[in-house]
């Protein structure tokens, strides 16, 4: 089967991201086809570069960048609530005359008809979102 | 092409996660996709009339939601149980509102092959 | 006496907490999501605890209920808002 | 038939709209801060409804309920969760 | 120097919150300020035993709790009611730990010149 | 009186940001002291640069600036909340390896000290949270 995943979570929403991934992780392996993950709202700060996770243990953001790295999965940032929550591209860092862009590697800025059109050719759509403050 | 159930949860002006929803349902419907949105829970906040919160740097999502028939988006559902306890009467609604009571809900959602959540 | 800063939507979970809390004297004063108590049923409860009931205008506004707020209910501005910080020693935050 | 995936805790206001949508045949999966229902008192509605209960793994040893998780509620990992995505077509995420 | 009272209000790990509270409230302590910590509603799920959120990318909230007598912070309050809704018994807790009903929280809270909630 | 605040909403609750910025200019124009706001979780991140806000509308973050402007209020975030939430002065984007710095101006990066020095010598102790995703 196909899957589409939509994120809102934050980061520090640890858990639901965990879940997220996991469950990627679980489909690719069995075979399930799982193109995109598109995360919207406060969701698109795990794409903040400058964030720094406390400790040694590796943060969301590295482990869906692993998850793009491996299985060629993309991650696209909603560009509207991207530029709210700081995340931006080299384009729109430019646009808004940002010193530098904030996107970590591995994500992509795109608007929501990537999300249309990730559903509308998928036999399952997840939302994971929840958590944080 | 999927029918797709847009589900809100969210009161107004918490956060953004309402807006975010908003915007992604009329992107739904100005794709063409078969749309379908019910506001749930808090989310029945949205629907209230007059908001004005211009004073906490926000602008009005009713009037966002009213524009949703010009995407042809007007299979429009809002939770009965949820109008009540916030005192909202149907009067208060847009006029392409339909209510549902609980099981109504779930006859929505199992016509619809996809859900999302807000 | 204490004023209770209220950012929590009528029907909460943490409601009920708030309102074993309130004493005579004290002062309510709902403000972000708990502006919709202007005209929620839920308001009732807050009524009966001999507490002051405040809210602040701009979200009173927000909400549309400028012309619908419950007459037990006082809008009030950010001087307002002050003035219940200083006759009130300690802020309890619900959010 | 609809997987329900839950991130509330138990007493959350939206639980009694939660449990009005469930049917025979829905699964429910708590995760995240909905894990916490694995021993709470709360879960007693939730098996009432006819739902199959599971709960993420991860989440219940972070509650450090693994050892104290309620018999009518069966532990998954990743895979487990896939399979109830796999058997429902439809999910409701509750949070 | 003014007597503290810190509230907590948040589960362990639906975000960072519940963990900001709890460095605060070392802080005070730390400073040598007289602190009182009150775990309140889902916060007293801070206090619960055997958590091991290492694969959810966490460090135990009970753990940091358990080192607050090192920083002579043992005027830790917990609240009957949020107790019994969550199904923790009193043996579960740290032994420094004080249940109190409703009555007994608004006399702590009225004993501090100060208040934070988290 | 002086006056000591505690922020901890995001800047996406903007109506407790409005809130808590109203009270400090009623507090200031009442003669009241408030020198400092200390901002931590979920609050830092209104000290973040990259975040464009919708539209016309002035941000809670442009608020808070004209507020330290006008009368010299210091504005706080918690450093160890800040670089979780991707807010780094330059020290901390060296530090970290990140190739700019991301705090807006008129904040300053400080420890919890701060706080506890602020309301120890307040007669007001206000905390704002709350709101968001």
């Amino acid at each position: 089967m196909r899957y589409a995943l939509l994120v809102l979570a934050p980061p520090q929403a640890t858990a639901v991201h965990r879940a997220a991934i996991g469950l990627c992780e679980a489909a690719l392996d069995a075979g399930h086809a799982l193109p995109r993950v598109f995360f919207s709202d406060a969701g698109t700060q795990v794409a903040l570069d400058t964030a720094v996770p406390p400790g040694d243990e590796p943060s969301p953001r590295e482990h869906w960048q692993a998850l793009a790295r491996q299985h060629g999965v993309e991650l696209v940032a909603c560009i509207g609530s991207a530029v709210r929550h700081g995340v931006l591209d080299s384009d729109e860092a430019a646009r808004f005359e940002r010193p530098a862009a904030t996107l970590a590697e591995g994500f992509v800025l795109g608007g929501l008809g990537l999300l249309v059109e990730a559903t509308a050719a998928a036999d399952r759509a997840l939302t994971f979102g929840g958590g944080a403050p | 092409m999927k029918s797709t159930l847009l589900v809100m949860n969210r009161a107004p002006y918490a956060g953004t996660l309402a807006r975010a929803g908003l915007d992604a349902a009329l992107a739904y419907a100005a794709f063409d996709q078969p749309t379908s949105v019910l506001f749930a829970g808090p989310a029945v906040l949205q629907l209230a009339p007059a908001q004005e919160p211009a004073a906490i740097g926000r602008k009005s999502l009713r009037r966002l939601i009213d524009s949703m028939p010009l995407y042809d988006l007007e299979a429009v559902y809002a939770d009965a149980g949820a109008l009540a306890r916030y005192g909202l009467a149907a009067a208060d609604l847009p006029a392409f509102v339909t209510v549902l009571d609980p099981a109504a809900q779930r006859e929505l959602q199992d016509r619809h092959e996809h859900l999302l959540s807000f | 006496m204490a004023l209770h800063t209220v950012n929590l939507l009528p029907g909460d979970d943490a409601t009920e907490a708030a309102l074993a809390q309130l004493r005579d004297g004290d002062a309510v004063l709902f403000h972000g999501e708990g502006a919709w108590h202007a005209a929620a049923p839920a308001l009732d409860a807050w009524a009966r605890t001999g507490a002051t009931l405040h809210v602040l205008a701009a979200d009173l506004a927000a909400c549309g209920l400028t012309g619908r707020c419950d007459p037990r209910v006082a809008a009030v501005d950010s001087a307002g808002f002050l003035a219940l910080t200083e006759q009130h020693a300690t802020q309890r935050a619900w959010f």
